[in-house]
């Protein structure tokens, strides 16, 4: 019988803008549109989108790094939402996370032991053997020497950097860790250790990611199911192997088509995306992709389409033409 | 209207009002009656308190208040208790040196800021840069009213060009009077001028070292074209900035400086008045200097807007 | 004739560790018409390459050999007459669509800019072609967007612009140095689009440098990988992809995740990571994390051994390398 | 390690000509001050009318002045006034100023608004006016002196402060302090406070020579520090009526109050080079 470790139901963010006149109504950007999903104990749970598609402020909702403007937030079963940042901290040893810049994510005045045991905070009453131990045990495990304690920062590389920053979310032993971008500042070569780090830390552990990433490639890699966003929705999810296999929505469809292929000489025959990303501070009835979506038809603008199963194994997509695309991609 | 417009305006009008409440305070707490400075100590008290009377310094602090502001709006700055003229008068002639002096340093520093500072970056790290900025080191910490005394042991004992204080009024004629103001506006201007000028520098450097110049010079653009063309608006961003600070510093250093020249300006006014406890010379002279500096970063904001266009997509 | 033959050029920056060398011994040709890309990882000399090639080197560098164009060495011209080839003859697209256009100034007037300097035309006149270009790299309303200020346009939108105003005089050489980083894959795929086009009608060279091996398969005819400084191995784009040699180009391919491999198998990893510019060993740059390096390779600067035509791998060890092309060369 | 890390440190500040130069001027005040607490060449407070105006000789090496005091003397001892009035002076603004910066920045929304509104309502009156004011209403004296210019450091330090924390704050490895658990007092006092340390050194160096700039002309408008005690600004105020016949009185002390803040200056542009190599490079 498997757990849910996190579940997000109808999350919705919406940032408000400066304003432009004294008289102009408020405008807002619609970062989350009412997002829901759920991760299994010991899955990866991959979100991909470009820049601007609410996959950061995702994860800092999920982390309850902001405040939430309406939804849910499930995290080992506590709402998380609504609960004041003291009543959280001793439930965060159960999620921590991983951001994307290894320079910007470690302090460059704070040991690399301070760093890594700066989430026990959380736990408290922990003694400083207890504390030394536990960091030693963690930096083993991420590959690092257990007598980098005492370095800095700067002393290591990016890639080395990332691990610190693995170390330090793991530290808690927590059931959940939501990774932003963990790799996409990294050169190819290092990527692969720190993707492979995170396979293997969680055969080891059994933890679960939640996992962001722009790069379709690196989420397939990783991730047993995977969810597409697009404007703050998500347009698509499901078991990994299905939505590459079988695209049930345009947008999936062309970031898959988009990715370059390394191989010798081929042309690739692909759909492209046409016109320019519409605005996040705009909200209108229907489906949110149809300017850019190479077959929206008249019902795309009048009907918004909701996220609905259209394969079996919980494979969910949200477009009218769903079965058309699944149909195309099989043929 | 833009919110960027009447953000600043709203701002400005704050500042004033509050400048004018925190200055009248301030003259309430001052120690020494008025009227007792006036008569001096032998005086009686009943004359004292005639004149306290006739001064109108028996109303209350706020109906003495709200009648300087309304006196204000409609122009009427009221009667010196010391000399029984209105203030204005005193004011006058003070303003027409000050306002002068300080304009005449702002464009003397800025002017040799933008030289120095220009011709420091364009040849950095070689021996003319680094000669400069030393001489702008020690510019920054040469007390103006120091360069001001050797200013006139040189120029106005030695050599005898010109005058060494005073102020002939502008009666006298504009050369005469531009005589009597170029020193103190050359110690003026000395100080300010050199911090203008590492600021100028330093911004142009950074800018330089930003992708579009590099942009612009993949474009073909020599290095002479890409400063002029390119990097001198961005680099004027920080430089303005620190423009309209230095504009209050300026007006400071007048005060002490027109001590040193025994010009009879704001300055001169103003710590006369402290003297007198002539509060209502002082609270008007100093509401004045804050205004001129408010307003002066008023005009920098929007100076600003016209530089950088992306503060007019934002906030314009 | 040849267009653009670089002969053993060496950059050398001088920093505060000491003299780093960031190019050396780097040798190119370029014929009218082909296009070629140079692919490596984050320090390998790929971006100090293409600022040699422009004479755009920081003022710590030096340089050594020759770059020849139309068989003029442009090391050894004087600035001026650099700046006549600059923008004119050869142009130059970078990373950073964000922070590469003067944000004081219009798209129109930076995009005249080298119109009215090269070809001397009038205001009007250079207007006019401003606005063809605009809409000739797929600018909607360019008579509009030609006012516009580059905080305006979106990021694809100003890469465009960056696009339109290297191609204002016709430059027989295009640069773009990682034209596609910091954009979203679909974007990618259609400024990549657009460059292809714009090169294959102009007739213009292109050098395209990525750290992406998708991106040069798909869009060069000849390819330069670079390492620590220095080209490893260089071919056509179908050889390499086809017979992938050296150890590095080995390595870097199998470390990338590629899409449709799916969750099977497991990234292979290049172990270290790469290596200081100042302290490079004296032979292979490559050798501290090749898995076949001898002493030799460390004290020898490897032999430029031809495989086929013009298919050239730097490496002492090019038997095994060849023969570890069918298994596992990293484990 | 720590050994390398210390030994560049040496090595950067040996580089730094500025460093240099500049910690070697300020060392040298220092010193002056020190020593003249114990001994000076002359006399400072004794008034010996035979001796006035006497040229510099070995007796007196910079020669007296009107009341028949040494130069040399009261030039070491005014070194004293001029480093208390810095220290006090910075050490309020510092306070004051880093700590309103510190809770702008992590309490933002209106606190932040109110401190920043504040503070830039300061930067409308005039410094000297204000000190003036202030000096006005506590009357002249030294310490009241040294409190105007401290009180006028605080919105220097404040904004500054605020500037550079909210820099600290938008950081990632603050936000990893928050999913963490950490507070914003604790996140304040372990990350943000050690990240801006060095830019608020480097500002109290500058500020430091301000404050001597701004006491110096108190004292000269004779709002200072009130005799006998010695003041460079109140030795100057001394010397002006006497400018025509005797220069050299204006001279020195003008000096000296130019070479301690030179030597400030320089000594914080060498520190902000070894403190922050980001802008160090970027000279």
């Amino acid at each position: 019988m498997t757990k849910t470790v996190l579940e997000v139901t109808d999350l919705v963010r919406h940032y408000p803008l400066p304003k432009e006149s004294l008289t102009a109504p408020p405008r807002y950007v619609y970062a989350l549109n009412g997002v829901s999903f759920s991760i299994e104990e010991g899955k990866s749970f991959g979100i991909v989108g470009e820049s601007g598609c609410g996959k950061s402020t995702l994860a800092r909702n999920v982390m309850a790094l902001e405040s939430t403007d309406s939804g849910s937030v499930k995290i080992m079963g506590k709402e998380v939402v609504g609960l004041s940042f003291n009543e959280l901290r001793p439930h965060r040893q159960h999620f921590q996370m991983v951001f994307q810049d290894p320079y910007g994510s470690l302090d460059p005045h704070h040991t690399v032991g301070r760093i890594v045991a700066e989430p026990l905070a959380a736990l408290g009453r922990l003694s400083r053997q207890e504390k030394d131990e536990r960091v030693a045990e963690v930096l083993t495990s991420v590959g690092l020497k257990a007598t980098d304690v005492s370095k800095y920062p700067h002393e290591f590389s990016g890639g080395q950097r990332q691990r610190i920053a693995i170390a330090r979310a793991l530290i808690t032993r927590p059931s959940l860790i939501v990774a932003d971008e963990p790799v996409s500042a990294l050169d190819v070569s290092v990527q692969a250790q720190v993707l492979n780090l995170l396979r293997d830390l969680q055969d080891d552990f059994g933890v679960t990611y939640m996992f962001i990433s722009h790069d379709l490639a690196v989420v397939e890699y990783l991730c047993d199911e995977v969810a597409v966003m697009y404007l703050g929705s998500i347009v698509e999810k499901g078991k990994t192997e299905d939505l590459f296999a079988r695209p049930a929505h345009p947008y999936t469809r062309i970031l898959l088509d988009a990715v370059p292929q390394p191989a010798a000489g081929k042309k690739r025959d692909r759909i492209r995306l046409s016109g320019s990303v519409t605005g996040q501070t705009e909200r209108r009835v229907g489906c949110a992709f149809r300017d850019r979506c190479p077959m929206a038809t008249d019902k795309c603008a009048e009907e918004t389409p909701a996220l609905r199963q259209v394969e079996d194994g919980g494979h969910f997509a949200a477009c009218h033409y769903s079965e058309e695309m699944i149909q195309r991609a099989t043929a | 209207m833009s919110v960027f417009f009447a953000k600043r305006f709203l701002t400005l009008l704050a500042t004033l009002v509050g400048a004018s409440v925190v200055i009248f305070t301030v003259m309430e707490i001052l120690p020494g009656d008025p009227a007792l400075v006036i008569l001096g100590v032998d005086a009686s008290e009943d004359a004292i308190q005639a004149l306290t009377k006739e001064l109108g310094l028996d109303k209350s602090a706020v109906e003495r208040y709200f009648g300087w502001i309304f006196g204000l709006l409609q122009g009427e700055l009221g009667n010196s208790y010391a000399y029984k003229v209105p203030v204005w008068e005193l004011v006058e002639g003070a303003l027409k040196i000050t306002v002068p002096l300080a304009i005449m340093s702002m464009i003397l520093s800025v002017t040799l800021a933008l030289v120095i500072g220009l011709y420091a970056a364009a040849n950095h790290n070689k021996t003319s840069d680094i000669t400069l900025m030393g001489f702008s080191q020690l510019g920054i910490s040469v007390p103006n009213f120091w360069l001001a005394v050797l200013l006139i042991i040189f120029f106005a004992v030695n050599l005898r060009w010109l005058p060494p204080g005073g102020f002939p009024g502008w009666e006298a004629g504009f050369w005469a009077c531009f005589k009597a103001l170029l020193l103190p506006a050359i110690a003026l201007a000395t100080v300010q001028g050199a911090i203008l000028a590492r600021i100028t520098r330093s911004s142009v450097l950074e800018v330089y070292r930003e992708d579009y110049v590099r942009t612009a010079r993949a474009k073909g653009l020599s290095r002479r074209a890409t400063l002029w063309l390119h990097v001198l608006r961005n680099a004027m961003i920080p430089v303005l900035t620190v423009m309209g600070l230095q504009f209050a510093n300026l007006l400071a250093g007048t005060v002490v400086i027109e001590n040193v020249f025994h010009l009879p300006g704001l300055g001169s006014t103003v710590l006369k008045a402290i003297n007198n406890r002539d509060t209502i010379v002082v609270e008007n002279v100093v509401l004045m200097l804050a205004g001129m500096v408010v307003v002066t970063n008023f005009v920098v904001d929007l100076l600003y807007a016209v530089i950088d266009p992306r503060l007019k997509a934002h906030d314009l | 004739m040849t267009l653009l033959t670089v002969n053993n050029l060496n950059v050398n920056l001088q920093t505060a560790s000491g003299p780093a060398r960031a190019v050396r011994d780097l040798n190119l040709t370029l014929e009218k018409g082909q296009t070629l890309g140079i692919v490596g990882e984050s320090g390998c000399g790929k971006s100090m390459t293409a600022l040699a090639l422009m004479g755009l080197l920081p003022e710590n560098a030096t340089t050594e050999g020759s770059i020849l164009l139309n068989g003029e060495n442009l090391l050894e011209k004087s600035e001026r007459e650099l700046c006549t080839i600059r923008g004119n003859r050869m142009a130059m697209i970078f990373q950073e669509p964000m922070t590469s256009l003067n944000p004081v100034h219009t798209v129109g007037r930076q995009v005249m800019e080298p119109l009215r300097l090269h070809k001397r035309l009038s205001k009007a006149e250079a207007f006019e072609q401003a606005i063809r270009l605009l809409d000739r790299v797929g600018i909607p309303n360019p008579e509009e967007r030609i006012y516009n200020y580059p905080h305006q346009l979106s990021g694809g939108q100003r890469q465009r612009v960056m696009i339109a105003l290297a191609l204002s005089c016709s430059p027989d050489i295009l640069i773009a140095d990682e034209p596609t980083t910091a954009l979203d894959v679909t974007i990618q795929d259609q400024i990549l689009e657009l460059i292809q086009t714009l090169v294959a009608e102009e007739g213009m060279s292109l050098v395209l440098i990525s750290h992406d091996l998708g991106v040069i398969a798909e869009n060069t005819e000849k390819v330069v990988v670079m390492y620590g400084g220095t080209v490893v191995e260089s071919g056509s784009t179908e050889q390499i992809f086809s017979q992938l040699t050296h150890p590095y180009t080995q390595g870097l391919f199998a470390a990338m995740p590629k899409l449709g491999l799916g969750r099977k198998g497991r990234l292979t990893t290049i172990p270290g990571t790469v290596p200081d510019l100042v302290n490079l060993p004296k032979g292979c740059t490559f050798t501290d994390r090749c898995p076949l390096a001898t002493d030799i390779c460390r004290n020898t600067p490897p032999p430029r051994s031809e495989l086929g035509p013009h298919h050239q791998v730097l490496c002492h060890h090019l038997e095994q390398a060849i023969e570890a092309r069918s298994r596992e060369l990293y484990t | 390690m720590s050994n390398t890390a210390s030994n560049s440190f040496i090595s950067r500040c040996a580089k730094s000509r500025s460093f240099v130069i500049g910690g070697t001027i300020t060392g040298f005040l220092l010193v002056c001050a020190i020593v003249s607490l114990f001994w000076t060449p002359g006399t400072v407070y004794d008034i010996v009318i035979k001796d006035r105006f006497l040229t510099p000789s070995a007796d007196h090496l910079l020669g007296t002045d009107q009341f028949g005091r040494d130069v040399l003397s009261m030039l070491m001892t005014g070194t004293q006034n001029s480093i208390t009035v810095g220290i006090v002076a910075v050490s309020i603004g510092l306070f004051a100023g880093v700590g309103l910066g510190l809770l702008a920045a992590a309490r933002k929304g209106w606190t932040e608004e109110l401190i920043m509104r504040l503070s830039d309502f300061s930067f409308a009156f005039p410094a000297i006016l204000s000190a003036i004011m202030i000096t006005a209403i506590l009357g002249p004296g030294g310490v009241n002196s040294i409190i105007a210019i401290g009180i006028y450091n605080i919105p220097v330090f404040a904004r500054l402060t605020r500037g550079s924390a909210n820099a600290i704050w938008a950081r990632e490895y603050v936000m990893a302090a928050r999913a963490s658990g950490k507070n914003k007092l604790s996140i304040t006092l372990e990350h943000v406070l050690p990240n801006i340390l060095s830019i608020i050194i480097v500002q109290a160096t500058i500020q430091f020579a301000l404050a001597i700039l701004a006491e110096a002309a108190l004292s000269y408008l004779g709002l200072g520090t009130q005799p006998p005690h010695p003041s460079w600004g109140r030795m100057l105020n001394e010397a002006q009526t006497l400018m025509f016949l005797h220069p050299m009185q204006a001279v020195y002390p003008g000096a000296a109050i130019a070479l301690a803040v030179f030597g400030l200056n320089l000594l914080g542009d060498g520190l902000r080079d070894i403190l922050d190599p980001r802008l160090s490079r970027k000279r």
